[in-house]
């Protein structure tokens, strides 16, 4: 039985899995599949200061080894996520982490502050949201606002505070420079790719919002190349993600770079996934003689 | 534990009127219970987003699933073959409540008449009225009569049964029930749900959405209904599929 | 029978279907599966000046509904091409498109010279190769320099240019309309998106270059949101490619605001893909009672 | 057209040794010729590229692929069934030139033996000399017996025949042969490529890379060579996958 607890920014997880944001919800719906301990963290569903009702159906679509989504940040609002979804998370034994998004620079730093003096365990900065009007992706997508918005968020947060980058830029390093520069504890990516599918038949786009975030296994070696490209520019750790759906994945994703892992879509063919992805990685250090899987983390050997 | 994976062998896959398919899976007999309307979501092979069915049957250790060949999903499903394991989720969502000493109209249109043979099973003499687009398409009249249903069949075309739509029967018939339970395309609840308003008889409505976690999670098989005057998203996964038709913004 | 011709730039296609640069070579070898007359045009194989040998292998990766690849634009250059190649090529009846990279402006611009002397009936400036060390993507990344390096050649090159785009960028849209106002007479899109694959055995990427370009069904989505994203930005035509593997796909890319279409990856599943692709377009348009395949572009009708 | 895609029936696709497969495909008897050495490009359903395998061998309607399951395509190929029709382009490459009156040393190395047997089957009594890493692994030695080939087989661990290396046999032998012919891992090419040179007898390797295309037109499958002393890119598909082992770049 390898060590499989990794640590982020201070915060200690039981293992590198994570549930990635929106993907889980607040958790309540998997702990009816198996205890929620079993995972390292949750991320959990996007929340914004007031209540968004979201986009209009549809919100997905299936494409190629991948998936398309345009929720729209649906979310019942901070407080609410505080009082009523938060007390039941602290109990389940894993980290909680808040995924936060806004209309303005200001609504993300009130919402910093509230959260700061919850117990929430780690507040993701969601700035490449793709699908949402105003806000969201925009803060994500160059050095200038990403500087920004980190600097003015951090001044608020008293929570360790993690960045979650966007992969629709042109140069994913500089951005990532940017957040650990202006006080980001970690970075996390990838978000979605801006997708779109239209059906040939009545013409319209499959998705309401008519563009759609892709995730899932097809995105897979565009995260690993800039989690890699990513590893190479800051020291602070990254948690991975985009299309891990294996425990083969899940060693990639670390030995390009990530110190922890968050685990969407594949959830989606099966909800056990990120438990087994745990197990696999065990077996996997077991097989290899590695005492921690801490040791995998940015590994790879360039040619 | 309220949810489980369930791999259940497959006993039989069969094309039973054009494009449309009987699925039928080994169930354990015990151990569970399947409510009328509840949906299985079942992995594909191959594809990255489970596929929703509605439960058509589930009695004596099988599982029935009817379904018809859409798009790449459906059409890997209808070559699955007997022998293999399938990977489903099962019982996910609400079903219709069925009440004693109530008398039911069930309503299907098209490929949402499978869930109706089960909830004729579980209602006492109900009343099901099917419509299809025509004759090749028609289903599941022989399953519903010997559930002791009375059955009144309608065709747009008029190659099977009456010609006309299922609201032309329940506007004839609707002062028989005390309650109607519909599937179906949209237009067809919609049609539905106003005449119960008018006649002033419950409906209840089981709603299709695209979906991925099945279970409430992902928010993204959203529907708009009407509580306590507000208008609110729910989830045709977690929340429904059936739902309150008065309740539902259409 | 559907008409299936398209003008692009003033140059007539029998039908849509191009083959995509660098997927088929100068055409000899898939000759050798059926006349290349079925086909609307040819993309060649980018050229450059002088000959390169690329890089060294592994080249290619398979990635969920994707492969990863990085040749590293081996070719014998430019004079090779004109003298050994053009000749056989002009007469296959199909529309001969020259795809040409280089490491500085001068080298696209000499090219340029060069080939506007011969019988290619087109010019594809690849500003977009991710996988050559110096030049090929940098020029492709920000709006100056495809401003710049568009200018430059237009003053050289007497045939239709277009002009090729990456994908790896933040606002293709805006990069597009630089080009268009700099003398591109269309744009072709898109090139390989940036990923990487690790062989988590070996710790060793498993492309020699350690990251290569990302093609296939999997990209799919993400072509058809930048095509359109540019189909609102720019009037010129529009040459779509990016993950096209069926009829049904080709139909939605020209929805999505194509006038012509490259094809790549799906020939090394299927050499006939493009073939095939060009029937089911007709059978198509054929059961729509649709006349001309250039009904389909931009007809998608936006929520 | 030198190439067509051939939709071939599946005869038989079976285990015969450790992780090793043995696929039988139905060919047409006659309009088409291969020659030993050269490959099949197998579609996969589900797999974007194609697996390249060596025709094993090629004889009464049969075309023989002996492949290890190394990855998920290998793997998806060793499901396939009976009766399934594969997608195959095939015959591609360039393969050994087998010319009357010499005589022949046939090298494999484990997974590189294959080729070997239907290579045998074109020389008149040739010396075959197999190496495996175990017993586990060991294939083929009935056939090569059959096809009338004099056979040496080795493993690394002496589980089954000598123990030792194809290239301690080379050694010995070499004199009674005219020329080499060598398919397997890469350090074992070189050490046959080696010894050839040194002792003054013609070589011929066979490559792998990895490929997309299978036919020459996209040129990832690149291989060094020094052709007139220049060292150039040539490609596994189109120009070997049989290449002069002097004029390869190890
Ligand atoms: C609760 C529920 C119960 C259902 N019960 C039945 C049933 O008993 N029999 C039956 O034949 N069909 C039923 N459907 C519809 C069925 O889920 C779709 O026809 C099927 O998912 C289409 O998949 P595809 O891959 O063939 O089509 P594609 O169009 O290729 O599917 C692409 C994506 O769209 C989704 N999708 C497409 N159409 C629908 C739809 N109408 N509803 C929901 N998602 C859709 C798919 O799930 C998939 O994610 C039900 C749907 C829901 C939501
Ligand atoms: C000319 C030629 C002849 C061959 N003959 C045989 C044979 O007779 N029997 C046999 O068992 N194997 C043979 N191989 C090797 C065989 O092609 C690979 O083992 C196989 O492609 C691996 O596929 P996979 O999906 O199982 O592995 P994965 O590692 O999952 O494959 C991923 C990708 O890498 C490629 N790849 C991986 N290993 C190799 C390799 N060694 N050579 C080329 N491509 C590779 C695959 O084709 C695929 O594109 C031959 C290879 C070549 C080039
Ligand atoms: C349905 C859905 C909803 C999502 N909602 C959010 C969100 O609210 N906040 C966020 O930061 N990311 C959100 N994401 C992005 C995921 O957290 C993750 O970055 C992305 O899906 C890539 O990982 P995957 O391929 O494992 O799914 C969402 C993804 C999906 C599929
Ligand atoms: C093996 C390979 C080589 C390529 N070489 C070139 C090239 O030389 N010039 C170029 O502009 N694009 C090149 N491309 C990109 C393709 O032309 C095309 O833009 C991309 O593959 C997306 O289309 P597809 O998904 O249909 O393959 C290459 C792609 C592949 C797979
Ligand atoms: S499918 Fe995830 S909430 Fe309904
Ligand atoms: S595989 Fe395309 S050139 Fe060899």
């Amino acid at each position: 039985m390898a060590d499989l607890s990794v640590k982020i920014a201070g915060v200690s997880f039981n293992n590198p899995l994570i549930a990635a944001s929106g993907t889980f919800g607040f958790g309540r719906e998997y702990s009816e599949f198996y205890p929620l301990e079993k995972l390292g963290g949750i991320s959990c569903k996007g929340i914004t200061l007031k209540r968004r009702d979201g986009n209009p159906p549809p919100r997905v679509a299936e494409t190629p080894s991948g998936i398309l989504n345009a929720v729209g940040l649906q979310n019942p609002g901070v407080d609410v996520f505080i009082n009523d979804d938060l007390p039941w998370l602290k109990k389940q034994n894993t980290v909680v982490i808040a995924n936060i998004a806004g209309n303005t620079v200001e609504e993300y730093c009130q919402m910093a502050e509230k959260l700061s003096e919850t117990d929430v365990d780690m507040i993701e900065l969601n700035i490449s949201c793709p699908n949402v009007k105003s806000g969201g992706v925009q803060f994500g997508t160059s050095c200038e606002s990403v500087a920004n918005i980190t600097a003015e968020v951090r001044k608020h947060c008293k929570k360790p505070l993690i960045v979650k980058l966007s992969p629709n830029v042109t140069d994913i390093a500089s951005i990532a420079a940017s957040a650990e520069a202006n006080g980001a504890d970690a970075i996390s990516m990838i978000n979605t790719l801006t997708g779109m599918r239209i059906d040939i038949n009545s013409r319209r786009p499959i998705i309401h919002n008519n563009t759609g975030g892709l995730s899932g296994a097809a995105v897979f070696p565009v995260a690993v190349r800039m989690v890699w490209q990513v590893s190479n520019a800051v020291k602070i750790p990254i948690i991975g993600m985009g299309g891990i759906s294996t425990w083969e994945d899940a060693a990639e994703m670390m030995i390009a770079g990530a110190s922890a892992l968050q685990i969407g879509t594949a959830m989606f063919s099966d909800p056990y996934a990120p438990v087994k992805i745990s197990e696999g990685l065990n077996k996997f250090l077991d097989d290899n003689g590695i005492k921690s899987v801490t040791e995998l983390t940015k590994t790879v050997i360039p040619w | 534990m309220k949810y489980d994976v369930r791999r259940l062998r497959l006993i039989s896959n069969s094309q039973i009127a054009d494009g449309i398919f009987d699925m039928r899976l080994e169930m354990p007999r015990e151990g569970f219970s399947v409510a009328c309307g509840q949906f299985a979501h079942v992995y594909v092979p191959g594809k990255t987003l489970r596929r929703p069915i509605s439960v058509c049957d589930c009695s004596n250790g099988e599982l029935r699933l009817v379904y018809q060949v859409k798009g790449e999903g459906t059409s890997l499903m209808s070559q699955m073959k007997p022998g293999e394991l399938t990977d489903v989720l099962v019982p996910l969502g609400n079903g219709f409540e069925i009440q004693k000493g109530k008398r039911y109209c069930l309503i299907g249109g098209g490929i949402g008449v499978p869930p109706m043979l089960y909830t004729a099973k579980k209602c006492e003499n109900p009343l099901v009225i099917t419509g299809f687009r025509n004759e090749s398409l028609v289903i599941l009249q022989d399953d519903l009569a010997s559930a002791g249903a009375e059955t009144v069949l309608v065709t747009d075309d008029g190659t099977a049964g009456e010609k006309g739509f299922v609201t032309d029967v329940l506007r004839r018939k609707i002062s028989e029930v005390d309650e109607v339970c519909a599937c179906g395309p949209t237009p067809m609840l919609r049609a539905v749900a106003e005449l119960c308003k008018s006649e002033g008889k419950p409906c209840r409505v089981s709603l299709e959405e695209r979906m991925a976690c099945g279970i409430g999670a992902c928010l993204v098989c959203a529907v708009k209904v009407r509580k306590n005057g507000e208008e609110i998203m729910q989830h045709v996964c977690k929340n429904g599929p059936v739902f309150n038709a008065e309740e539902v913004v259409f």
